[in-house]
């Protein structure tokens, strides 16, 4: 019988060993999976590479993470938000790796990474810095840039209802990354409002399905409960 | 130059709106732009696209509470429309570099002539980078207007023969709408102005814009009300 | 007011000219959008290029377009089904072109072209005769074959509920090449068993946003009647 | 050799889905391994998927009326199961070339003993061609595994040195499963016996096969029950 149910969040994370690379949904304070970063936090792996749209703000969370000084690396889109005091402080003190990569891209290079491509031509940044030390094209007329797929070694995804074998639905625009980091990552892990039964989730409504994840969590089990 | 003749922020808004056409699909930027919905006509039924992954959405009504998962690309919290639907992320993005958007309505530091844009760093050694969706936007936009004040606050000109800052798209930009001016980008002739504020001289505009302007035919005169 | 509402399938297929390049959804028997076919069939533009799975089978549907004589050429993955004798017999006289392409690269580049794309690396294919004439690319010991963007002037789609802004839903499997097709079409008509008021659909439920729809006409929307 | 000798497709198939994991996600072509789900103990939960956008499916029940929207790459009506999900073609793709797929099982035209496999054309002249999924297939999946007939219906061998066949993927096959033998497909080998029919003699099993033959150390005896 495939059960993909952890019983805890601390269960569900305990696989993410040092110098694990981890993709973590969410777009500002929307779709972040809260509970599987702090326990993540809770856990201890240190020297990540964090792969996320932004780097977190205030002193809770990812910056948490960040302040903690277990990142090595971020790659993101834009770690500059109000309120992202914590990289901001590690950036100009030298003590963070940022890969600065555009939100299309990233979000195309770990598709790429999950559909079994290999690099890409995007129009996006060509011509820009962005494209500084990369082979660039122009086809009829249009210039592009090469891109390389992105995986990771884990996601920590937050989705809505799961059920044991792990398809997934998302709520409202919290689906954003998703889909994508759960195709992208060796390991996915998501955290979800309620599991319910086998069958409960249409199979037309299922958006992730069960292949892409390995592992679900209720956000609410605590070490011990299930 | 007096500030009396320069637009108010919500005029240049409302400018910009009023040139939209009914039916059209457009993404929003932070700045100026996002005071720009306000003064869409509803009748138009312009579906408004934010790059988090929602298609048709429009301000929170005051006195509703937010909701976490639904954000636009400010972070502002928002409300669906009748029609509106949900995407994942990637498939956003497939819309808006793929062409299918209308019009990205964003801000700028400099645009320079041959429709190049530089909106995302200044170059400074201090300066947090940060890219977001701005380059897929410009990359893909059938249209790209441009909506800022004229002058950068130091009163330097942000309308440029080239431009100084690192770049976020090259040969983009469509239409650029300020405080003092409406202007096309033409690829093969440069800045076309179709529209001044009233009592700004054609000297004034030229005084503030870096690079030459040519004006189109009919140069509408652009009051405040 | 969007209305992309066609009141009838000549109408909706009114703008397809001669030498026009059309997707046709379907795998074999499922999917196909058979009223538009039959629709195409009466308006009589020809010299057309069809983008297919298949290339139709007995003497009716996209094999009787074939039949005609109105098709220049087939790009598709799998054109010898039990049943394509229309096509076989236009291959072997030499009177059809055929591009064969492998099922996931022909949706990849139609993808490609949707999403704003360039070209892109897949390994499908690689060091087989797919291959001949196309860049090849050895990346961390994995060949790749270089692969181009395919788009095309329409697209003639089998969807399920549509609303007047195009939003569309599919049945089952019949979902297949639709959402992909959608993207990669300049002029993308869906047929649909039924047309709702706007909003019917839930947001989250919309499989294909009408941004990427042109038209919507009811499958059983005869000639002068909506 | 006599026909004794050989496994029926009922036993190749069997011996096949036996040695699939539980909780795999696992492919089927046509030919032998459309008869490999049948034998799959449904404790197992294993899922199958079909390359038009199905997950979680099994053959229709016998008196129920098929659906025109729910079928399998061989164009049979089936249904879903519990669990299942539907997604549109480009994601199933992303499935099966991405390496999310535990295995894919189909049969072939020649397999090469560096795992080259040959399934999609004879190269003849009048051959109708026809790729469909299976190049996407071999591309991707953990464990490319052809069920086959071990000889070609003239006698000829399927089992080469190199194959002479068009190919559908270079070195990508790691299992093959015969009427005669199972054999693993040792990327630095070879192919490397784990199975043989019972009374059919390594002899026999090699002059069945135009490469050479090694044995696993244990060798198991097929037997036909």
């Amino acid at each position: 019988m495939i059960n993909k149910i952890a019983s805890s969040l601390s269960e569900a994370v305990a696989p993410i060993t040092d110098g694990s690379s981890v993709m973590i949904t969410g777009f500002g304070d929307s779709g972040l999976p809260r509970e599987l970063i702090d326990a993540l936090i809770e856990q201890g792996a240190s020297d990540l590479t964090i792969i996320s749209n932004n780097a977190g703000t205030e002193r809770v969370g990812l910056a948490r993470l960040l302040e903690l000084g277990r990142v090595r690396k971020i790659v993101c889109s834009y770690p500059k938000s109000s309120g992202s005091v914590v990289f901001t402080e590690l950036y100009r003190a030298g003590r963070i790796e940022l890969e600065l990569v555009p939100q299309g891209t990233l979000l195309e290079r770990m598709r790429a990474a999950g559909a079994g491509l290999g690099p890409f031509f995007t129009p996006t940044g060509y011509g820009t810095t962005i494209a500084d030390g990369k082979e660039q094209r122009v086809v009829d007329g249009k210039g592009y840039v090469l891109e390389q797929p992105l995986a990771a070694d884990f996601a920590l995804v937050k989705a809505y209802h799961a059920d044991r074998w792990g398809n997934l639905t998302y709520r409202l625009a919290a689906r954003g990354f998703g889909p994508v980091m759960c195709m992208a990552a060796k390991t996915t892990i998501a955290q979800v409002d309620d599991i319910v039964p086998l069958g409960s989730i249409a199979p037309e409504a299922v958006v992730t399905p069960g292949i892409f994840v390995s592992r679900v969590v209720r956000k609410d089990a605590q070490n011990g409960r299930s | 130059m007096a500030a009396a003749k320069k637009l108010s922020r919500d005029r240049v808004a409302q400018l910009t709106a009023q040139d939209i056409a009914a039916g059209s699909y457009i993404n929003i930027g932070l700045g100026i732009p996002t005071l720009v919905p306000k003064y869409l006509d509803p009748k138009k039924e312009v579906v408004l696209h934010s790059e988090n992954g929602i298609l048709g959405l429009e301000g929170l009504q005051p006195g509703l509470p937010g909701d976490e998962d639904l954000i636009n690309a400010s972070k502002q919290h928002v409300q669906l429309i009748l029609g509106a639907s949900i995407v994942d992320q990637s498939l956003s993005f497939a819309m808006m570099r793929g062409g299918h958007l209308d019009a990205t309505i964003l801000g700028a530091f400099q645009v320079a002539m041959n429709g190049d844009i530089a909106s995302w760093s200044t170059g400074a050694k201090d300066d947090i980078p940060g890219i977001g969706g701005a380059m897929d936007l410009v990359a893909g936009s059938r249209r790209v207007v441009v909506v800022m004040e004229h002058l950068a606050r130091g009163g330097a000109p942000k309308l440029m023969k080239a431009c100084s800052y690192p770049l976020t798209g090259l040969g983009v930009v469509t239409n650029i709408y300020t405080d003092m001016a409406i202007i096309d980008v033409d690829p093969a002739r440069g800045f076309v102005v179709r529209g001044i504020a009233e009592g700004l001289s054609r000297e004034e505009l030229q005084a503030a814009t870096d690079a030459p302007l040519l004006y189109a035919d009919d140069v509408a005169v652009l009051t405040e009300h």
